[in-house]
């Protein structure tokens, strides 16, 4: 179990490419969130929570999917942590253990309009693949 | 060939315990150089001295080996003892038989072989020793102060004191710096005022010192003890010496609309101008970029109130040359730029400002005449946020912001939450924090009364976001403890700006040869024993300059510098450390390496005539060391590719003659 | 891209004579058999008439010409330069080696130049003279005829691996300037950065046994500009006039190329004219790849007044506990 | 004169280096040839020469003369010196067989060089004829007959066989070692191929170049000739020229501090380089005009005034292809020459 | 016969201010290290020239340390910042010839750390002890 915690971490911190030691935890990340309200976890606790390899709780957390990518956190964070890093590379995480893509391919066309642009889609699936 | 004597001491059974030492002083007898070789039981002590001087006498000695503990402990012992038998101190080396010997081994066999190959590695170093004497260099005794915030008044003051003429320096029109525009003073809430204008009179008045307002430092040449200065006076358009600071002409101006740098531009000034009442020194100066006499010729109406007659258009910038014993930097430090900090609105709203702005909104003799007044609308604000750290403590690979913490901005900002509540207890202050850090005599004591006593809302986390909407400003922040995000519908924001060294410190820096780190602050020459001296010697620094202060730190470390300058100026005659680098001008390339390595900025250029081997002559550039400011670190020796450079006392034929002998 | 011909140079030199820009012009002069072609000082223009040659041969380096050519006269020297010449050039400037204002610069654009023993090893032996025919080489030979090589076979290596086509100083361009290029220079060092720790002492053990000391990459080298080598001098205590142990092979050419790093541009100079062929320039390489690797990105030259690698440093710089390994050697 | 079939060469070859140690020029790894101890499987290279002349055989790049031994306050003096051991250069060009009686000439005058004396009197040499001249070579200048190579044993080689004669006692000892690996012939093969030399040589390049104008009594028309500045003007100052030429004879002495001891070694010099024959006054050579000068007047006119005339260079064209800047004796000549 | 042990020679280089003082505090507390070891002052690491190291292999060393302050304690302030970025490349270089990496070392070693220059030479003898004699930069005429 203890391994596997440590897996997942490192796999996250892989992907991330993001070192979550070097928050000072000064919470401008959530401050800063739009989305803060809809999320369980916020920005900050993703960061801490990884840190400490509490992984468990955020890959079943809704919070995963309620992020915007919309980089706030990034671009204002004073240490360079990036946590929307953190909670994309969780969500990938969520989506390569399932191996299974929510949206089917076939299903896609049905669901598109002229308006939808190319990149909604895209992080549609991306997002929405659970 | 030297004639060495060898002497090989006992310390009881110290070294006498592990290392034979009768066979240590009987193999080096057979060494190149070596005419005598005994051993005593301490050498150290008076009779192992006696012994030492009357072998140098008998036996004419050129140089001796002492076979002892550690140089660190007794090399300045046996250099005044060969010294008083007339031998050059320099002529004497060591090997370490006891700490680096005979106390970390225990064979007999084993320590005193390595004994003897310590023995003759010094042997065959002092075969090489030539005679070194320090070199001397007069001190001319008066010090430059760079920069007159309280830093720099404090520092001359001091040294004004011990009797030593100072000179201040400051670019602006009054000295005073940022304690001048502070309104209170935490702690203990003094009025900066009138802890400061005293200071700033007293410096005016004192016959040590003088006061170069608005001027620059330009050039700085020479060394420790002799610096050269070329100081620009910049033309003020008003005859210093002459003017009453009446006022009349800033009352009189037709140009009002010159923004006021003293009150961060929040209100407006004339383009001639007295700073503040108590500038010192208190004449007026015309600001040539607005004054529309000297744009285009016509106006001329302060030149007619004037009743001093001090008024003159034609001043022209002055270059004066002054010599200088030590120089202090105290060139202070200013709020970093709020541009790339757009999430904070401070580019959008009038109402978000900074906590220097700030004090001069609660300044009696601020823009509001010290009424708490919103910029925009000069509404009195009701709900106001304090955001901590705005550009401090960020990654070094942020694209803004400083990496380090700017130390004062936790004080002040519960200095102005307190300040706000006191005045206007209907206001809601909060204050956003990472943490508070409050480790100063009296600091946390102060902080807590801020939340206990004036119910300041401290909350532990960040403002994200601030958005203009009306004439209110949303906040959104994170409130961490709560796990909440807030939103906060505020009147007013204050941003606790990091702090930066001022720009003048950079170009300094180079003119004074002086290091600084990455953020262009003055690095120390060690960080704890040497904390208020530059590496470079004869320069000393004070205050922000050197890093992030508060008022009681900067005044004890100007305080500091100026003992420090006392001490150089004090002496007639500065004694040099013999064992300094020094460039053999035939080989030298004069490629500027050695240079670029010295931390001391001992390395010139000059420019001769040689007589070239092939009967021409030539103009090279060869390097000259400047014995008095080198140090002896040797890395120069190094940085040169041809062998040009080397170092007296631990020259590399020495020290390869050292290798050699280790190593036979 | 104008074609740099002989014609277009001398007219440009008879010019810049005439017009007293110039009182004197670092050349090429022809030899015997065209690739000998030797630098020179011509004065008038019918000295340049007559010797001058500028072709796939006119490969030496001049910078360093310029230590010794800008202390004689008062008057300017000019002198062409090709684009790996103007990082010598720099270089020599920020190292205050000659005074500026008495060389009168001109770029010359370069597609390369040829390497005379690369064209025996094709041609064979006997080659009693070289053309050139657009891309190729008509090389003639003593039994064998003439042959045509095309240029691309018979460039120096270091034209093979050009790293720049771009003038970085000049008073006057003739032609274009290029693009600093991304080459592959420091393939070979690469591999043998691959070999074992054994295998390289083995390569360089046989590379380095060559050596005669006959001291030309020191005396051809444009960074070499001491006024006296530590090794040639008596009282530096490492002088060595010949090689009698293989300790020495290694002491010489290490230092020197420590003496150099930072401040090599790579001109390639060192191997060019090695009598015994050792791959000199890769010791160069492979403290310019290390350069790279360790701190930033630094091409010796590309600007006057650069700071040097070496007289250097950051805080956060590497350990030399780090260094074996992160340079790539296999160890 | 006896023929030995391309087939058999090896086995010649062998034969030759169980008697003595047997050196011939072989490719290297940079792909030049190099004077190379023989063993089995070692291939014989087709270049003309060699990067190295053969003189390094007999007076090499540095040699141990003594050493010293310093105990306590004693020092002992060890003559290093042993007995050669036989050995045979094969494959020398005409050129380098000319270098050695040129160097003979400094050597094994009186006082006798006796490190020389001993390898040259051990040292065979199997010369051999240059089918393929090159354009560098100039040897016929100095009366060289690249047809008639000289040395101990003179050899030609064909296509399906080796010609090989004795010259000397030496030579005639060696070859009758190798009898069983030989025949006896006539001299057709060898003469057409001694034909085909000489009309090769008429059209060399430098065929025309003449030393007439050179000469034992030549010291006040160049000494001062206004030519020296231009010629030397871009000489290094290396010391390339000097170390690959097979003429060059000239060594510094040197003291080598060991760990015990001192060990005393000549190593070759320069007079190229600025401290060659550096004295307590400093060098008597200052400038690269100068230093330039003395080599070329060396083996033009020094050389051969004492030296009955023969000249200092014996044509090789090392120099021609190894200068860093493309100067060499035929430019000097040629510049020099035109002045006389 | 039986084969003597191999002692080998390792010439450490230290700083005056940090790690020479480092070793006599290791003197002081008794703690013990080879005597293998022979120890060279200089006024700081950045005196050591590449030349010394070499010759110090040439006259026979068997392995090479270097110390000095601890990187920003420098007594000189940046002597040690430029002995590292030469060390660095020096010793790359070395490796680059086919010299063993293990043969140079560079220890930061400071005035209080007597333990650690006694621990530092202890394992960089049982190092060169385990590397065996330095052959590829031995000069056969000093073993005479």
């Amino acid at each position: 179990m203890e391994n596997n915690t440590n897996r997942m971490k490192e796999q996250i911190l892989r992907t991330s490419g993001v070192n979550p030691l070097k928050c000072m935890r000064c919470g401008k990340c959530s401050g800063t969130c739009p989305a803060y309200d809809e999320m369980e976890y916020h920005p900050h606790e993703f960061v801490y929570m990884v840190e400490r390899g509490d992984i468990e709780p955020l890959l079943k957390s809704e919070s995963l999917y309620k992020c915007l990518s919309c980089f706030a956190c990034v671009d204002r964070c004073p240490r360079d942590v990036e946590p929307a890093k953190l909670v994309e590379a969780v969500r990938l995480m969520v989506i390569r253990q399932q191996g299974q893509n929510h949206l089917k391919p076939d299903q896609i066309p049905e669901m598109l309009d002229d308006e939808l642009p190319q990149q909604a889609i895209v992080s549609a699936l991306r997002k929405y693949a659970k | 060939m030297q004639r060495i004597g060898v002497f090989v001491c006992h310390c009881g059974t110290n070294i006498a315990g592990t290392v034979d030492v009768k066979a240590v002083a009987e193999a080096l007898r057979y060494e190149p150089g070596v005419v005598i070789s005994t051993e005593y039981q301490y050498m150290c002590s008076q009779a192992g001295q006696d012994m030492i001087h009357e072998a140098i006498r008998e036996n004419n000695l050129t140089g001796i080996v002492v076979c002892s503990c550690s140089p660190r402990m007794h090399e300045a012992t046996f250099r005044k003892t060969a010294q008083s038998a007339g031998l050059n101190p320099y002529m004497v080396e060591i090997a370490n038989i006891r700490e680096q010997c005979s106390w970390v081994h225990k064979d007999m066999e084993i320590g005193t072989e390595k004994a003897i190959i310590l023995g003759r590695a010094a042997i065959a170093k002092v075969n090489l020793n030539a005679p070194l004497t320090p070199g001397e260099t007069p001190v001319t005794k008066r010090a430059l102060v760079i920069g007159g915030g309280i830093a720099g008044i404090q520092t001359a003051l001091d040294i004004a004191d011990a009797g030593f003429p100072v000179d201040i320096v400051e670019t602006k029109p009054t000295i005073g710096g940022k304690m001048a525009q502070l309104d209170k003073t935490f702690p203990t809430l003094d009025c900066a005022a009138c802890i400061l204008t005293p200071k700033m009179v007293e410096a005016a008045q004192h016959e040590n010192i003088r006061i170069l307002s608005y001027s620059e430092v330009q050039d700085i040449k020479g060394f420790v003890g002799n610096f050269t200065v070329q100081i620009k006076k910049k033309a003020r358009y008003v005859k210093e010496d002459i003017c009453t600071g009446c006022g009349l002409c800033t009352e009189k101006c037709p140009q009002k609309k010159v923004p006021n740098e003293f009150n961060l531009e929040m209100d407006n000034r004339r383009a001639i101008y007295i700073p503040f009442a108590q500038a010192v020194p208190k004449v007026a100066t015309i600001d040539p970029n607005y004054c529309t006499m000297l744009k285009t010729g016509k106006c001329g109406v302060c030149a007619k109130v004037c009743t001093a007659k001090a008024i003159d258009y034609t001043q022209k910038d002055e270059i004066m040359e002054e010599k200088y014993g030590a120089i202090v930097a105290a060139t202070g430090f200013n709020p970093i730029s709020m541009k790339p900090f757009d999430e904070y609105a401070y580019s959008q709203s009038k109402d978000v400002i900074t906590s220097l702005e700030f004090e001069r909104l609660m300044n009696a003799a601020g823009p509001t005449g010290g009424k708490l007044l919103r910029p925009s609308d000069g509404k009195h604000p009701h709900t106001i946020v304090f955001v901590q750290c705005v550009g401090s403590r960020c990654s070094a690979h942020a694209s803004k912001g400083k990496e380090y913490c700017s130390k004062i901005c936790c004080m002040y900002t519960a200095k102005h939450a307190m300040l706000t509540r006191d005045k206007y207890p209907d206001t809601d202050v909060y204050v956003f924090y990472i943490d508070v850090r409050t480790p100063g005599k009296n600091f946390d004591e102060f902080y807590r009364r801020a939340v206990e006593e004036y119910g300041v809302h401290y909350v532990k986390g960040m403002v994200g976001k601030v958005s203009p909407e009306g004439d209110k400003l949303m906040v959104q922040a994170s409130d961490l403890l709560a796990d909440k995000q807030l939103h906060i519908e505020a009147d007013l924001v204050v941003l606790a700006a990091a702090i930066e060294p001022d720009m003048s410190a950079r170009p300094l820096a180079t003119m004074l040869t002086a290091s600084m780190d990455t953020n262009d602050f003055f690095t120390e020459a060690h960080p704890k024993l040497r904390p208020v001296e530059s590496p470079t010697a004869g320069v000393f620094l004070s205050g922000a300059c050197q890093g992030p202060k508060d008022i009681p730190e900067t005044v004890s470390q100007a305080g500091a510098a100026a003992a420090k300058v006392i001490g150089l100026l004090a002496k007639d005659k500065l004694k040099g450390n013999p064992c300094v680098a020094g460039s053999d001008e035939w080989m030298c390339n004069g490629c500027s390496s050695c240079e670029r390595v010295c931390p001391y900025g001992a390395i010139t250029y000059v420019t001769k005539e040689f007589r070239m081997p092939d009967r021409t002559t030539a103009l090279r550039r060869v390097a000259q060391v400047n014995e008095a400011v080198c140090q002896g670190c040797g890395a120069c020796t190094v940085a040169c590719p041809s062998g040009a450079m080397d170092l007296k006392g631990f020259a590399s034929s020495q020290i390869m003659a050292e290798v050699d002998a280790i190593c036979k | 891209m104008q074609k740099v011909t002989r014609e277009i140079l001398l007219a440009k030199a008879a010019e810049l004579l005439a017009a007293g820009t110039v009182n004197r012009v670092l050349g090429w002069k022809a030899g015997e058999f065209t690739y000998d072609v030797t630098p020179a000082l011509f004065t008038t223009a019918a000295e340049l008439e007559k010797d001058f040659v500028y072709g796939p041969f006119s490969g030496a380096n001049f910078s360093k010409y310029l230590v010794k050519e800008t202390r004689r006269d008062e008057g300017k020297v000019l002198v062409f330069l090709k684009p790996c010449d103007t990082y010598s050039f720099n270089q020599l400037l920020t190292e205050h080696r000659f005074d500026r204002e008495r060389v009168y610069a001109v770029g010359i654009p370069c597609d390369g130049m040829a390497d005379i023993q690369r064209i025996k090893d094709q041609a064979g032996d006997g080659v009693s003279g070289v053309e050139c025919d657009g891309d190729n080489l008509i090389v003639h030979t003593l039994y064998d005829g003439d042959k045509t090589l095309a240029m691309a076979d018979c460039l120096a290596e270091r034209c093979v691996n050009c790293k720049s086509k771009k003038h970085v100083a000049y008073d006057e361009l003739i032609g274009e300037t290029g693009d600093v290029i991304d080459s592959h220079r420091f393939d070979e060092v690469e591999k043998l950065e691959k070999m074992t720790e054994d295998e390289r002492f083995a390569f360089w053990q046989n590379e380095l046994s060559r050596c005669i000391r006959c001291n030309a990459c020191r005396d051809v080298c444009p960074a070499c500009t001491c006024e006296k080598c530590v090794f040639g001098n008596p009282n530096s205590g490492v002088e060595n006039k010949a090689i009698s142990d293989s300790f020495e092979e290694k002491m010489f050419h290490v230092i020197r190329a420590f003496h150099v790093a930072g401040r090599c541009t790579d001109c390639g100079e060192c191997s060019r004219v090695c009598p015994q062929n050792i791959p000199l320039h890769l010791l160069n390489r492979k403290f310019i790849r290390d350069i790279d690797n360790f701190y930033d990105e630094y091409q010796a030259g590309a600007e006057v007044g650069q700071r040097a690698p070496l007289v250097n440093y950051k805080q956060e710089d590497l350990e030399p506990s780090e260094a074996v390994e992160r340079s790539g050697n296999n160890a | 004169m006896r023929k030995c079939s391309t087939a058999n060469l090896d086995a010649l070859l062998r034969t030759i280096a169980e008697n003595a140690s047997l050196y011939l020029p072989v490719d290297g790894t940079d792909g030049r040839a190099h004077f190379t101890k023989w063993e089995d499987g070692v291939k014989m290279s087709d270049a003309l020469n060699t990067v190295r002349s053969a003189k390094d055989f007999f007076f090499p790049q540095t040699e141990n003369l003594m050493d010293f031994k310093v105990e306590g306050k004693t020092i002992e003096i060890i003559d290093t010196r042993e007995e050669c051991e036989d050995f045979v250069i094969f494959g020398v060009r005409a050129c380098d067989v000319r270098s050695f009686d040129i160097l003979d000439r400094v050597f094994l005058v009186d006082p006798v060089d006796t490190y020389y004396k001993n390898r040259r009197e051990h040292g065979i040499i199997v010369s051999m004829a240059c089918t393929r001249p090159s354009e560098t070579c100039f040897c016929r200048t100095f009366g060289i007959d690249a047809a008639n190579p000289g040395g101990d044993i003179v050899c030609y080689k064909e296509e399906d066989a080796w010609y090989f004669d004795a010259l000397t006692e030496k030579g005639q000892a060696l070859l009758s070692k190798l009898e069983s690996l030989t025949e006896e012939c006539d001299t057709a093969a060898v003469d057409a191929q001694k034909d085909l030399i000489r009309e090769r040589m008429d059209k060399l390049p430098l065929a025309d170049l003449t030393a007439d104008a050179f000469g034992g009594d030549k010291l006040n028309t160049y000494f001062n000739a206004p030519e020296w500045k231009s010629l030397s003007q871009s000489c290094l100052g290396c010391g390339t020229c000097t170390f690959v030429c097979p003429t060059c004879q000239c060594y510094d002495i040197k003291d080598f501090k060991t760990n015990k001891g001192v060990q005393r070694f000549r190593c070759w010099d320069s007079c190229m380089y600025s401290d060659f024959t550096k004295m307590a006054h400093g060098n008597n050579r200052t400038s690269q005009l100068e230093r330039f000068r003395q080599r070329f007047m060396h083996k033009l006119v020094y050389f051969p005034a004492n030296n009955e005339g023969i000249f200092g260079c014996v044509g090789c064209g090392r120099c021609l292809s190894r200068c860093p800047i493309s100067m060499n004796i035929v430019k000097v000549m040629k510049e020099l020459g035109g002045n006389a | 016969m039986q084969m003597t042990e191999f002692k080998p020679k390792i010439v450490a280089f230290c700083c005056n201010w940090c790690s020479y003082a480092g070793a006599d505090l290791a003197g002081n507390n008794r703690l013990n290290y080879p005597a293998e070891v022979k120890i060279i002052r200089v006024p700081c690491s950045c005196r050591v020239n590449p030349m010394f190291i070499l010759r110090a292999f040439q006259r026979g060393a068997d392995g090479v340390i270097l110390c000095g302050c601890h990187p920003g304690d420098c007594h000189y302030t940046s002597g040690n910042y430029y002995t590292r970025r030469r060390m660095a490349l020096l010793f790359s270089m070395l490796n680059f010839l086919g010299i063993e990496k293990e043969r140079t070392r560079v220890e930061w070693v400071s005035a209080a750390e007597g333990a650690k220059f006694a621990a530092t030479m202890n394992d960089f003898v049982a190092q060169i002890t385990a590397l065996g004699e330095n052959k590829r930069l031995e000069d056969l005429r000093c073993k005479k």
